[in-house]
């Protein structure tokens, strides 16, 4: 423990609209774990996309080894030692596991590219620091787990002295979890230091030697697990006391809204990602879905939602069996859905707010008759919902990507629930989105339940899972591995239920 | 509100832009190639504009208009095909199959009276445009066959087809294949007197545009186009059938490329040639992108491609400019049209250096 | 002297049959091995008819001037990637979507090239390349010679699968075509390596650009390479952007062609007119029936920005 | 696509008769304007060569001359009228293409002068002010049959076509009847460019491969009558061994490459240039009527071009029944089976 490797000084970066980083101070020392702790759009990512050479800084400098540096690209950033796991990964699929770690680092004459000697050091770093892969399978192949090891191989391959982790536990089980402790913990003996994005605070409390805290593009504060507990940490995190339980009453399930019947779904990858599951959503109940990203969960929604076809099995709604692969039907049946990928299917980006507030009821009245539309009413419309859901807009003829993430989630939310419905899929709902943002989206989802809503709930967020959800439902490979009452579950078990290990006594 | 501001510095200007910057460098080409570009351009606009009508010469500006009806209707088929995301390069193949079937029904059926004889005619190239495009908008839909190349494979299909018919089944007995005249109940009937070509086309041409602003900015199909053509991921999330929509539009597309070659032979031709256009289909895709999918653009576009296919005769008579370098002015406009960056850069750098001086000016 | 087609189809001499279609596939393999690199670098290239033309044009008029098809063939070439890399900056600099600019260019190269037929003429014939024997197949009547090109067509196949599947610079192209993130943050240069393989892709086609008018007429004609650019793309396609597969996808379009001709020579009683469509619509059918298994590079039409 | 059913024009050919007589200067400069079909006045073709004949006049008779290039066919008529309205004495059109506005045009404006290459007007209603420049493509076809059903060693001929439109027709059913007429057991191929191989007239390599079809199929003498087409039929003769190849409407023997030159046996000639030479020598000289005029064996408006290279490889047998052959077609004695065909393509 000691000097610092890196110091990062006043580090400002604004995006249209964002102050994504204000005036940032960050200091890392040689073998040490700092975890960078903020909410969803705190600016983690940016700040270390900074360091890594992807984005420019509007202001600030960077040092490292007492040297100060300007990092143009992640080829600099590469060149000085620094690695980065990124939050979303970046591995090519199509790609073998050996040809991804050698990209832009390769080897051979004359071009030529040598894959047996890589592959020795491969097996070596994976020996060294517990990481087993296959070096030959095509990384579309590997469980998200084994990617992430992938993605620690490439910057270790590429003898990174300091390595970035951006929310790498995000797609992990608690037990994976402990295993990539296990192995920061052997890099930091090998005088790797490391920076650990998270918001998790139970997770930095276990792993970090300092934490440091950002809050909308500020640092808010620095401290250590030691003279930290997790509320305060939650406190300097959304700058409030935060209450980590939504206030509900009770469920008061009714008839049977959704039921799943023996459901068979391939994945885009022509594989089984859901594999004969059968489940029931009543009328007036949250039932949440548990499970680590990639066990099926959204193959479940988009069969469910009509965006993909299942191979087996039937949906019904309300005792009507919905058509497969056809969401006009299953909208027109009373079904919303909140979908996890808001881009590529929750908004059109360059259409103005009203029209993605009227995406699928633009073509019925009152928004339109014999076949033409009424503009007054569709604005009329798009004005309520902006004042009813407090979407963050100019005015309603704005395309909606000139909105914050935060306020485009609430306009997909808005669409979603103002139509008569009879059930809400919910796909992470809340991701990518402020605080604020997560309460109040939070509270409109038990409102459709207390008016009599079924709504399923789908969440890697296991709090949001927990205080959300009457029921909860764990999927594992594309099974149901569980079901647990809400009231009576505890994050441990549903952990190890995400993991597949069913406990005995359990129903 | 901003919308008409948007429109003008969105699309206008840059449009406008690329033109002049088009003709300049144009110009710069019959300079290094020997001609006289003055001579040559006031030439074109005397002939596509200005010479007035006499006993034995149309109307200038009349023929610019008949050069430009067909310019108009086939670049509001291609747009039609953007705005869903879908390029219609076989625009050509239709205009030829609409021309085919319309002149068929314009001289097999007999005896009708032209009230129902020349809807019917019109009709039919616009089915037959519509078939020909569905064709290729079945196969994206249903096999995901890209456009782009299904429909330029169509197109020498078409040509194939007309050829056949023309000198086989549809020839009539002179020496020139060809088909025979059709019926006068058949006739797209001209607005003047001879020498005069202004044909009833023209309104017809108008009248799509008006429809196809009706449709993409007052009508659900519309919108659905829209949407498909800047999310159809989105689109089908939010229960529109994507297919289909492409197939309707694919059909809608090659239905008013087929009225482009029902007008052009039932209004000038009134029998069907083996080469009766030279690559209207692809010059319309040029008027299509000049116009940025906005039916006034579209139409004053074609004003333009129409007014240089026009004056490009006098043009050569007069100052013997090969009318071909009309092509390179398109090719021109085209690029600038494709890239606003590029000609937005050059006359930037060209601003740099002249604005200062203005500046000065003024002080003075 | 009417036959019907199975006496035809029995005299047909097929090996020769497969020679002719060989030759005539050259350009189209090589728009499509153009179109390979370009695509499988992300790049959606539709205007490899347009660099052909060029090519074609420049080759002819070049060869006269010189008076040497090989700087007519180095010039022409040449003037293709000139054209490519204005396909690069329209569609990796201004980001324009990329079908667009590709229609753009080939209505500009028609355009250009067509002035520059009319205004400097194409009276003088051109020097020709020549036509090779190939030390093994030399024997074989009609397959052992072929033009100089056609060799290098089947060399540049080779030569492709190699660079893609076995060097640094092919791993790099994919990984950019499949996953452009991936290799930004490896510190790979993205929007270089696509220019490159963009032009490339340019060279290919004026490669097969100068199979018109260095090899099979001394001479230039407006539009004289017809529409085999988009037959290449169909062919890339068809090949699943790999370029042996493309080879013998061309020739799916190609054996009908000269099977065409030999009906007709043979006087078999269809009408040619008709028959002369055949490999059009085989290419689209062969199109409708593939494309759904074919899978293109992920990021293929998507310009690069951080 | 742009039919231009032949091959080449070439400057200033030898062996054709040079004008002698000098038209005194006329007070009033006549004036004579020339619009092409959709092919361009370069076209190494027809147009080309009805633009040369024009030029010669202007160089013997010193009027003034100007040219318009149609884009679309739709723009024929207003480009006639456009030297109507110029009020230019003579106004010539080219190909059957234009044929219909060359009619309508002559129907407007009575009193113009029009001349037009490939298409006569019959019966009464012909209108009387166009000169219908026509030729007997039929019997320079018949000369090269003769020739080439004469010279072929394996007695199998063969023929590359453009596109099968009435000129390109006759020279072709011409040709092979010419083969039969001196070799009736030869063996004829053929083929005619269709509308989906390419560009019309415009497709070398396609011209190409089906000349090596049929020298694969043993074929030693090639006529080749498609244009750009066409040539690439010549081209491909050339780079083998032991074939010969003959040209079509001008000597081709002055607009191919060198390589050609040692195979071309002969060309079956097409004076276009010539046509519309006379066509202005006839206002020149006051002398313009309308009707048809037939440019055949009788007035050197077809014929066959020079040996050339391959003179000595012609024995005199061969030239004596082309003279016989020649004679017969003059005296009408022999026909090439075409006379009065309305469609030849059928
Ligand atoms: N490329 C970009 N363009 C515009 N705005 C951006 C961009 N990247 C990030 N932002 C905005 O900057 C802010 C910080 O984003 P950032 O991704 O750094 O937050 P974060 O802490 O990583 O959030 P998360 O926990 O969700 O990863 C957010 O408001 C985000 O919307
Ligand atoms: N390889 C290709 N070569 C030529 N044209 C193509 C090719 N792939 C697609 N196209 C055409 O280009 C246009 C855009 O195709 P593309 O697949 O990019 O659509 P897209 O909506 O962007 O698809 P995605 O959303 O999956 O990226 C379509 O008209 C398609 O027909
Ligand atoms: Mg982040
Ligand atoms: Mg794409």
């Amino acid at each position: 423990m000691g000097e610092p490797i890196l110091q990062m000084r006043n580090i400002t970066k604004r995006f249209p609209g964002v102050l994504a980083n204000d005036h940032i101070f960050f200091d890392l020392n040689r073998g040490e774990i700092h975890a960078l702790l903020g909410e969803n759009g705190a600016g983690k990512t940016t700040l270390m996309n900074i360091f890594y050479g992807l984005y420019q800084p509007d202001e600030g400098e960077i040092w490292l080894n007492g040297r100060r540096v300007t990092i143009h690209s992640p080829k600099d950033a590469i060149a000085l030692g620094i690695g980065m796991v990124h939050q979303h990964f970046t591995l090519v699929p199509t790609l073998s596991v050996t040809e991804n770690v050698i990209l832009g680092a390769e080897t051979g004459r004359f071009g030529v590219l040598d894959l047996a000697q890589p592959r020795q050091r491969i097996l070596a770093i994976a020996r060294d620091y517990g990481l087993e892969v296959d070096p030959d399978a095509l990384v579309k192949d590997l469980p998200v787990g084994v990617q992430q090891r992938v993605e620690i191989i490439k910057a270790l391959y590429r003898n990174a002295q300091v390595l970035i982790l951006d929310e790498p536990t995000a797609v992990l089980t608690p037990l994976e979890v402990e295993r990539l402790f296990e192995t920061l913990r052997a890099m930091v003996r090998r005088g790797v230091s490391i920076i650990f994005i998270s918001h998790k605070l139970k997770e930095v409390m276990a792993i970090a030697d300092r934490i440091t805290v950002l809050r909308q593009g500020r640092v808010v504060g620095s401290t250590t697990p030691a003279e930290a507990d997790e509320a305060k940490l939650a406190s300097m995190m959304v700058g409030r006391p935060v209450m980590l339980q939504v206030e509900k009453l009770p469920a008061q399930p009714g008839e049977v809204v959704l039921s799943v019947r023996d459901l068979r779904v391939m994945s885009d990858r022509r594989a089984v990602a859901v594999d004969g599951v059968s489940f029931e959503v009543r009328a007036g109940e949250i039932v949440g879905i548990a499970g680590v990203e990639g066990n099926g969960q959204s193959e479940l929604v988009e069969a469910i939602t009509g965006l993909r076809a299942p191979v087996h099995g039937t949906v019904m709604l309300c005792g009507q069996p919905l058509p497969h692969a056809l969401p006009r039907a299953a909208i027109d049946a009373g079904m919303s859905h909140i979908p996890e990928d808001r881009h590529k299917y929750g908004m059109v980006a360059q259409q103005p707010l009203a029209v993605n507030l009227t995406l699928s009821t633009f073509h019925q009245p009152p928004f339109a008759q014999r076949g033409l539309l009424r503009w007054v009413t569709i604005r009329e419309h798009a004005r309520r919902l902006i004042r009813e859901f407090d979407i963050r807009a100019p005015h309603e003829l704005v395309p909606i990507a000139s909105l914050s993430g935060g306020n485009q989630q609430k306009s997909v939310v808005a669409r979603e629930l103002s139509r008569p419905l009879k059930l809400l899929v919910a796909a992470q709902p809340t991701r990518g989105v402020d605080v604020g943002s997560i309460e109040f989206i939070h509270k409109r989802i038990v409102q459709a339940r207390d008016a009599g809503a079924a709504v399923l709930l789908v969440s890697a967020e296991l709090d949001e899972i927990m205080s959300l959800s009457d029921r909860i439902l764990v999927m594992f490979k594309g099974h149901i591995v569980g079901e647990r009452d809400a009231r009576t579950a505890t994050r441990e078990e549903i952990g190890l239920l995400m993991m597949g290990r069913v406990k005995e006594g359990a129903a | 509100m901003s919308a008409r501001r948007l429109f003008w510095f969105g699309s206008a200007a840059p449009a406008i832009a690329s033109v002049l910057l088009a003709l300049l460098l144009a110009g710069l080409v019959m300079v290094i190639t020997g001609s006289d570009p003055i001579a040559a351009y006031s030439a074109l606009v005397q002939g596509a504009f200005l010479r007035p009508g006499t006993a034995t010469r149309p109307t200038a500006f009349f023929e610019t208009l008949v050069s430009a009806t067909p310019y108009l209707i086939l670049a509001l088929g291609i747009s039609l095909g953007f705005a869903a995301g879908l390029f219609n390069i076989g625009a050509e193949g239709q205009l030829y199959m609409g021309a085919l079937a319309s002149v068929s029904v314009g001289f097999l059926v007999k005896g009708l009276p032209w009230f129902i004889h020349l809807p019917l005619a019109l009709a039919a190239g616009v089915v037959a445009g519509m078939l020909w495009a569905s064709i290729a908008g079945w196969l994206k839909a249903t096999r995901e066959a890209p456009e782009v190349v299904t429909t330029i494979m169509l197109n020498y299909i078409a040509y194939a087809v007309v050829n056949y018919m023309v000198n086989g089944p549809l020839r009539h007995t002179g020496t020139a294949p060809r088909t025979p005249d059709i019926e006068p109940s058949a006739v797209l009937p001209t607005l003047l007197p001879p020498p005069e070509r202004l044909h009833w086309g023209l309104f017809l041409a108008i009248a799509a545009a008006v429809g196809y602003y009706f449709l993409m900015n007052r009508s659900t199909l519309g919108l659905r186009i829209r949407l498909v053509g800047e999310n159809r991921h989105a689109a089908r999330y939010a229960g529109i059938n994507v297919n289909q929509t492409y197939l309707i539009t694919m059909a809608l597309s090659g239905a008013l490329c087929g009225l482009a070659g029902a007008v052009e032979v039932l209004a000038l031709y009134r029998y069907l040639p083996t080469e009766f256009t030279v690559g209207y289909g692809f010059d319309s895709i040029a008027v299509a992108l000049l116009g940025q999918g906005n039916p006034v653009g579209i139409a004053l576009a074609a004003l333009l491609f129409g007014a240089m296919a026009n004056g490009a005769g006098y043009m050569q008579f007069s100052a013997g400019v090969s009318n071909y370098i009309i092509a390179v002015v398109q090719a021109f406009i085209i690029v600038f049209v494709a890239a606003p960056g590029i000609a937005r850069d050059l006359l930037v750098s060209w601003w740099a250096r002249w604005l200062p001086r203005r500046a000065k000016e003024g002080e003075a | 002297m009417i036959e019907s087609i199975t006496e035809v189809l029995v005299r047909i001499d097929y090996l020769f049959l497969l020679a002719t279609a060989l030759r005539a596939s050259t350009p189209i393999v090589f728009a499509a091995l153009g179109g390979i690199f370009s695509e499988r670098s992300g790049v959606i290239n539709i205007a490899l008819e347009g660099m052909m033309l060029t090519s074609a044009y420049v080759c002819y008029k070049a060869a006269v001037i010189f008076n040497s098809p090989w700087l007519g063939l180095a010039t022409g070439v040449l003037s293709a990637m000139v054209l490519a890399l204005l396909h690069g900056v329209i569609s990796i600099r201004y980001r324009t979507n990329q079908v667009v600019s590709g229609t753009v260019l080939n209505i500009f190269a028609a355009g250009i090239t067509g002035f520059l037929f009319r205004v400097l003429g194409a009276q003088e014939s051109a020097p020709y390349l020549p036509n090779m024997n190939m030390p093994l197949v030399r024997d074989l009547p009609l397959l052992g010679n072929q033009p100089l090109l056609t060799w290098v067509m089947l060399l540049m196949i080779a030569l492709t699968t190699f660079v893609l599947f076995r060097t640094r610079w092919g791993l790099r192209t994919r990984a950019v075509g499949e996953l452009p993130r991936a290799a930004d943050t490896a510190g790979v240069a993205v929007n270089r390596v696509r220019y490159v393989n963009v032009m490339i892709g340019g060279m290919m086609a004026g490669l097969g650009g100068a199979f018109f008018t260095l090899h099979t007429v001394s001479s230039f004609t407006p539009l004289m390479t017809s529409g085999q650019g988009f037959i290449g793309l169909a062919a890339m396609i068809f090949g699943n952007w790999t370029p042996l597969p493309a080879l013998l996808a061309a020739m799916l379009f190609t054996v009908p062609q000269a099977l065409a001709g030999q009906f007709q020579m043979f006087g078999v009683p269809l009408p040619y007119q008709l028959i002369s469509t055949l490999p059009y619509v085989l290419t689209i059918i062969t199109l409708a029936g593939v494309v759904r298994r074919s899978t293109p590079p992920a990021a293929l039409g998507v310009p690069y920005v951080k | 696509a742009v039919p231009t059913p032949s091959a080449p024009a070439q400057p200033q050919q030898p062996g054709q008769p040079a004008p002698t007589e000098q038209a005194a200067q006329p007070a009033k400069k006549i004036k004579v304007g020339l619009v092409t079909d959709v092919g361009s006045l370069d076209d190494r073709s027809f147009n080309a060569s009805a633009w040369e004949g024009v030029q010669r006049a202007v160089r013997d008779f010193g009027v003034e001359a100007k040219a318009i290039e149609s884009k679309q066919p739709t723009d024929y008529i207003k480009n006639i009228q456009t030297f109507v309205n110029e009020e230019y004495d003579l106004i010539i059109t080219v190909g059957f293409l234009m044929g219909d506005d060359t009619r309508k045009a002559a129907e407007m404006y009575p009193n113009q002068k029009f001349a037009i290459v490939d298409v006569g007007y019959f019966g009464e209603n012909a209108p009387k002010n166009v000169m219908g420049l026509l030729f007997a493509e039929d019997q320079s076809g018949f000369l090269a049959g003769v020739v080439a059903g004469l010279m072929t060693k394996s007695n199998v001929v063969g023929g590359v076509y453009g596109l099968a439109i009435p000129p390109v027709c006759r020279f072709r059913k011409g040709y092979e009847n010419g083969v039969k007429f001196v070799n009736p057991n030869a063996r004829i191929l053929g083929v005619y460019q269709g509308p989906a191989d390419g560009t019309p007239f415009n497709n070398p390599q396609w011209g190409a491969a089906r000349a090596r079809d049929q020298m694969n199929e043993g074929a030693d003498v090639i006529f080749s009558a498609g244009g750009t087409t066409g040539n690439g039929g010549l081209e491909e003769i050339a780079k083998a061994q032991g074939v010969l190849g003959i040209g079509v409407d001008q000597d081709q023997y002055y607009t191919l490459s060198e390589n050609v030159r040692k195979i071309l046996l002969t060309s079956a000639m097409k004076r276009v240039d010539q046509a519309t030479y006379l066509a202005v020598k006839s206002v020149v000289d006051g002398a313009f009527q309308g009707g048809n005029r037939v440019f055949d064996i009788t007035n050197d408006g077809i014929g066959l071009a020079p040996f050339h290279e391959l003179e000595d490889k012609v024995p005199q047998s061969v030239r004596d029944k082309l003279q016989e052959v020649i004679e017969g077609l003059k005296n009408g004695t022999i026909k090439t089976g075409l006379e009065g065909v309305a469609n030849p393509c059928e």
